[in-house]
């Protein structure tokens, strides 16, 4: 059996008494696109920050690769394979699009060179591509709060993938997105995905999105996963519908 | 000289406004002989200019230091107690411990500081050099208490000078750091380590999710305002052959906060703008209108603030017939 | 590029040649005062004092028919602002002679400059004595005293008026003067009475707004003694709290500064204490006061100003004086005509002037030898203010530490005979 | 240790840190609400002094009885507030509410520049020193030591007074509740119709009367003169920050804190007293960096 690329055992944390997480284990293995669904409050978006060391669980461990990294600060972990997109776009707004990449590029090989200049990097062509990838090549040199949200969010994405990560953890991709614009966002977003062989998981209300890019999906109820499976046998589930499906609709 | 340009590398053709900075540095050159009673002051108003930098440098990543003066204090201090433990030792020599000192109390102050923001970082930075000044205003018998120790002349590459030709040489060292470590400061804005420091200001969140200690990279910030300013001070001692604890005093360093604003916050060449029109109005304020040059000086920050706030830089940059963003990206 | 530079330099480094032996048409004087900051309770009357003496001596026809023309640099400014204003001054404002300064700081910075700029420069008022001890300087004289004679003084006043007291305490200023004085004051005590025990050192900062815990600790200790050299605001505050709260009827006070502070502090300065002058600078100086130039001027000055006079308006009244003595001498010694920079300065030396003290002379260190006073306070109800009693003048030159020596050694070299050979004038008020 | 000298210690930390904690509260006070760090308070405070010394020298000339300083003072502190803290809210911070942090904090610095000159315009550089209250008062004696019945009774507890009477004025007055609800969530208080410009600028206010009325309770014990106010700043600076920002029982706690440390520091190593308020801030911020009392501001991603 092959280790799973990041796995979980028994995270548990509370806020003020509500349970985020109750004793949560997981494997995701690598090369497959993990939905999460379920209601809101239910704790999704804190099993990110755990799983990225953003928070401490109060028990449990995070392992990453086999490597236990519950203890490391997220940019550690970072360091080891785990990119993180937001639900609200986390930018650097006083940079244009592509210097939010070439600063990640920068961050990813380690340039310590004082003198040479951010737009000189040997990784502009390949942040210029990225851009072209999600689709935002045009608006390579606006600054990133002059955009809007999709673009935005294409570009936090894009940041997250110009680390080159093993892993992706996306938070509602589609959130804020006009819903004429989500399928073509999704598009593109898979594309770069299977083009990068990167391993997602994200976060996702929009059933439609789940069924049509998900390979796998894990419903999230009260703190833990309750099911999982292939997208067209869980969205068909009684208890979804009931308390996933049906508070989403 | 000629062949530095201090203009920032951008896809921008090179336009008359850089051509403006090169004649800006050569008429500086020439102050010695066209205006000779300008030269002291303007070796004071670089030495300032130069600590204004390293205040402009944090800026940049939005942070406030109300006390970066125990930075030039540090290093014209060091220097002050190596010519009292090697009379007569070298100008380079001063320079380069006066700024190792500040770099190494840079690298002490800012490992803890680096862990906060806002107001509080400014006032941890506050509190640091209020401790320094008061060590230097107790331990009497060793920093010679509020009236400073005297810093005699060093030799210049060996040689013993005169105070006239000392003071020239002083002046064009004044110049050279100027363009030279102005000239890095921009770089090194412009350059990945640079951008990364300046993200601090808009997302620490990201930065740490690119891997990226946010710490660190204000570390590494911090460190070269330090260095900047130890620079200045060992300019500032050395011109002034005497250091006192004055050079640490809080109102010194909100003077630095208060020219790199006026100068235009962010801006290298505002700095320096900001330092020499600051050093000159002073001096010539507190010669004419002895009782109310601080009134003059704070009602000019006023008027800079609510009605110029891009500071002299901007005001310039709209003289010069453009609307300036500045050496920003 | 280098050689231009090494012209430049041997062109700046050239000495100005001075030529113009001609009269000029006005003498022009720079002086550093504090005209903003916490001494400027010293620097604005010595301005004030100035300009009067100043125009008095242009009505009178100036120096040999040249009239005096003075500007003020604030030393309020900073030292940056102190000394390119300075330099200014001298460079291209013209001033010939410099009159700096007050603060002992600033002279050591200004000092230097004064001799590298080869300008006249008389420190008029600071108090250190080591600028002359340390260093020989062309250019630069002081026209009154320094801290040694001052300090003497106060110890041997102390020593005659209160022979047999055990304890002292010290409480001064955080700064060169207040640990200076300290050093002087208690190495002459050592030296001439050794019983004596120092029970508490306090230096609170420079400036410092309240000085309750140090009276509570002082009251606690009971000190026959206390000490300080402070002035200004600090030494009010310090004399109101401790008056306030009693501590002045059990401790005998010795202010070598207070001369400065009679008319502030009012009737809160009680009978009994001992009271300096930084020389022998007292508005009713018992040796100058029936004098007709003494008593205009200082008509003239309460008129002009509402108050009575301080020890700095005499210093600035002895800039003057000497400036005054050095040229006309000067002008005799060349044949009457009018000197060059070189011969005024080479007048300067072994000078004797007279401003609104007793005489100065200028010895060959350039040091002044002056005059001091000592009194006792006493409210006597002519002025609403202690005035002082039991007055003693020393001679200067007894109490200052003779050409080449080091003052803090040769006052330790002292023994209690020291102060039986000494010539006191002494005066009921 | 002696007992004797630990009351005495005791004593003078607690009467310097009323006058410490008065001067503080007003700085907190207007941070806590405007996250405004107001430089010219220093200025307020000093000028508060000025202005009581003044008035009482008039008032005792006119055979006015010494006590009458009292109701003086209290005038001098309200003048200030209404005076010069109104008009500087009104014409320049009013202004400059969505400007950054730094600016507010130099145009603060600018006000104090020129409130330092103005200072010096209307009474010169000489000394004041205008006792008569305190004197009125008399003394007490305490196991051998004389205190000034001022400094080491009243002092406190007008403090205790003030840090009553301001928690009183918060939380039940209608003003008070505005402030207090307009501190807490501006965007709020401003969608449930709360004049946020008319609570800042009686916020502002009340500050400057406390910078006046800290310079007005400290006049009869220490001498008026020109940077006074530079001198305090500095110290209120650290009480504020070391309690928390915007906490006004923590500023009365560091106050005291800082009080006891100074003074046991001239009790037993006068050297290091003048170090006491920043080693205690420097130690204090660099295990809680949101001060003594202050609540961490939470990160949501």
């Amino acid at each position: 059996m092959t280790t799973p690329l990041l796995e979980t055992r028994n995270l548990t944390i509370t806020f003020g008494g509500v349970i985020a997480a109750n004793d949560v284990s997981l494997k995701i293995e690598a090369g497959r696109n993990l939905a999460i669904i379920g209601p809101n409050g239910a704790g999704k978006t804190t099993f990110l920050n755990i799983c990225t060391g953003w928070i401490k669980p109060r028990k449990g461990q995070v392992l990453f690769q086999g490597e236990d990294v519950t203890a490391l600060p997220p940019r550690k972990i970072v360091q080891r394979g785990v990119a993180r997109a937001f639900q609200i776009p986390q930018l650097f707004t006083e940079h244009t699009a592509l210097e939010n990449l070439l600063i990640a590029a920068a961050a990813r090989d380690g340039m310590r060179n004082p003198l040479i200049d951010l737009h000189d990097t040997p990784a502009r062509d390949e942040m210029l591509h990225l851009l072209e990838m999600v689709n935002c090549a045009d608006v390579a040199h606006r600054l990133v709060v002059e955009l809007s949200e999709g673009q935005r969010k294409l570009i936090d994405i894009a940041v997250a993938l110009a680390l080159k990560p093993r892993l992706l953890l996306m938070d509602e991709p589609t959130s804020g997105v006009a819903s004429s614009e989500k399928d073509g966002i999704m598009e593109i977003l898979i594309t770069a995905l299977a083009e990068a062989k990167v391993t997602s998981v994200f976060v996702e209300h929009d059933m439609g999105i789940v069924q049509k890019y998900a390979d796998e999906v894990a419903v999230w109820n009260a703190g833990n996963v309750q099911l999982r499976g292939a997208p067209a046998e869980i969205l068909e589930h009684p208890d979804v519908i009931r308390d996933v499906i049906g508070e989403v609709a | 000289m000629s062949s530095v340009s201090t203009a920032p590398k951008t896809d921008a053709p090179k336009h008359p406004k850089s051509m403006l900075w090169i004649v800006g540095v050569v008429l500086l050159a020439a102050v010695p002989f066209a205006v000779p009673s300008l030269q002291l002051l303007v070796t004071f108003a670089l030495a300032k200019g130069l600590a204004v930098v390293g205040v402009t440098v944090l800026l940049r990543a939005g942070q406030v230091s109300f006390g970066h003066a125990l930075f030039f204090g540090i290093a014209a201090y060091a220097c002050a107690f190596l010519m009292a433990a090697i009379p007569g030792a070298d100008l380079a020599l001063l320079l380069l411990v006066g700024t190792l000192g500040a770099l190494l109390a840079g690298l002490c102050v800012g490992l803890f500081v680096v862990r906060y923001r806002g107001i509080f970082f400014g006032m941890l930075n506050l509190a640091f050099s209020m401790i320094f000044w008061s060590i230097l205003e107790k331990f009497y018998h060793i920093t010679g208490g509020a009236d400073g120790i005297r810093l005699p002349r060093p030799t210049v590459l060996g040689m013993a000078l005169e105070r006239g030709p000392f003071e020239l040489i002083l002046y064009y060292l004044a110049i050279v750091l100027m363009v030279v470590l102005g000239w890095v400061t921009i770089r090194w804005f412009a350059s990945p380590v640079g951008q990364i420091f300046q993200t601090i200001k808009t997302n620490e969140t990201r930065l740490e999710y690119l891997g990226v200690s946010p710490r660190r990279a204000l570390l590494s910030g911090y460190l070269l305002s330090a260095l900047l300013c130890g620079v200045g001070g060992v300019l500032m001692g050395v011109a002034q052959g005497a250091v006192t604890p004055e050079y640490v005093w809080w109102v010194r360093s909100a003077e630095m906060v208060f020219i790199a604003v006026l100068g235009g916050a962010g801006s290298v060449r505002g700095a320096f703008l900001g330092a020499l029109i600051y050093e000159i109005v002073r001096t010539y304020a507190s010669a004419y209108a002895g009782d109310i040059w601080q009134m003059l000086l704070g009602a000019f920050l006023l008027i800079i603030i609510l009605f110029a706030p891009g500071g002299l830089i901007g005001i310039f940059g709209s003289l010069a017939g453009r609307a300036v963003k500045e050496d920003a990206k | 590029m280098k050689k231009l530079l090494l012209t430049t330099v041997a062109c700046v480094a050239m000495p100005m040649m001075g030529f113009a032996l001609d009269k000029p048409d006005s003498l022009k004087v720079g002086m550093t005062t504090f005209l903003t900051g916490p001494a400027s309770v010293f620097g604005v009357p010595a301005r004030d004092a100035m300009d009067i003496l100043v125009a008095n001596l242009n009505d009178a026809g100036g120096i040999d028919g040249v009239p005096v023309e003075v500007s003020y640099i604030d030393e309020g400014a900073g030292a940056e602002a102190l000394s390119s204003e300075f330099r200014r001054m001298v460079e291209t404002g013209g001033a010939d002679v410099m009159f700096a300064a007050i603060s002992s700081g600033n002279c050591q910075t200004l000092a230097p400059l004064a001799e590298d700029l080869k300008v006249p420069n008389f420190l008029w008022d600071c108090g250190t004595q080591k600028i002359f001890e340390e260093h020989d300087y062309k250019y630069v004289f002081r026209t009154q005293a320094n801290a040694t004679p001052e300090m003497l003084a106060a110890v041997i006043y102390l020593l005659k008026v209160k022979p047999d007291f055990k304890t002292l305490a010290v409480v001064n200023q955080d700064y060169a003067w207040g640990r200076d004085s300290w050093d002087i004051f208690s190495t002459a005590l050592k030296a001439m009475k050794p019983d004596v025990e120092v029970v508490g050192e306090f230096f609170p900062k420079f400036g410092a707004p309240d000085f309750s815990t140090e009276i509570s600790r002082l009251q606690a200790l009971r000190p026959d003694v206390v000490l300080s050299t402070s002035w200004g605001g600090d030494l009010d505050t310090f004399v109101q709290q401790a008056s306030q709260r009693g501590l002045m009827n059990t401790s005998t006070f010795v202010l070598p500064l207070a001369e400065s502070s009679l008319e502030r502090l009012g009737s809160a300065l009680p009978a009994g204490q001992i009271v300096g002058a930084r020389g022998d600078h007292y508005f009713l100086h018992p040796e100058r006061r029936d004098d007709a130039d003494f008593k205009a001027f200082m008509t003239e000055y309460e008129e002009k100003t509402g108050s009575v006079s301080v020890y700095s308006v005499f210093h600035a009244s002895q800039a003057l004086a000497a400036l005054k003595a050095g040229y006309e001498k000067a002008i005799a010694d060349n044949g009457g005509t009018w000197p060059d920079k070189d011969q005024f300065v080479a007048a300067m030396e072994g000078l004797t002037f007279q401003g609104l003290g007793l005489p100065v002379t200028i010895r060959a260190d350039h040091q002044g030898i002056e005059a001091q006073l000592m009194g006792t306070s006493v409210q006597t109800g002519d002025y609403p203010f202690a005035t002082l009693e039991n007055i003693m003048v020393f001679d200067g030159a007894e109490l200052t530490a003779p050409v080449g020596a080091v003052s803090t050694e040769w006052v330790g070299a002292l023994d209690a005979s020291f102060m039986d050979g000494l010539s006191i004038s002494t005066f009921d008020k | 240790m002696n007992v004797t000298i630990f009351l005495l210690a005791l004593f003078d930390g607690v009467s310097y840190a009323a006058l410490v904690f008065i001067v503080a509260l007003g700085l907190t006070l207007i941070f806590g609400v405007m996250r405004i760090l107001n430089v010219a308070h220093g200025s307020l405070y000093a000028i508060g002094a000025y202005a009581t010394v003044s008035l009482t020298g008039f008032a005792l000339s006119m055979g006015a009885a010494p006590i009458l300083a009292f109701p003086l003072m209290l005038i001098s502190a309200v003048l200030v507030g209404l005076l010069i803290g109104g008009p500087i809210e009104v014409l320049l911070l009013r202004r400059i509410y969505n400007k950054p942090e730094v600016l507010q904090l130099l145009v603060t610095f600018a006000v104090f520049m020129i409130l330092e000159d103005v200072q010096r315009l209307v009474w010169g550089t000489q000394p004041y020193f205008q006792s008569a209250v305190l004197q009125s008062l008399g003394n007490i004696t305490v196991l051998g030591v004389t205190y000034t019945v001022y400094q080491l009774i009243l002092l406190p507890l007008v403090a205790v007074a003030l840090l009553l009477g301001l928690r009183f004025f918060l939380r039940h007055t209608l003003n008070g509740k505005l402030i207090l609800a307009t501190t807490e969530d501006r965007e709020a208080a401003q969608s449930i119709g709360i004049d946020a410009d008319r609570v800042f600028l009686l916020t502002f206010i009340v500050g400057a009367i406390l910078a006046g009325l800290g310079g007005a309770l400290a006049s009869p014990t220490t001498s008026i003169l020109p940077g006074m106010g530079a001198d305090m700043i500095v110290l209120s600076f650290a009480v504020v920050a070391t309690a928390g920002l915007g906490q006004i029982e923590g500023a009365a706690l560091t106050a005291l804190m800082i009080g006891l440390g100074r003074s046991f520091a001239i009790y037993f190593w006068p050297e290091i007293a003048v170090l006491v308020p920043y080693l205690i801030m420097v130690l204090v911020l660099l295990v809680r960096p949101e001060g003594l009392f202050g609540s961490p501001a939470a990160r949501k991603i």
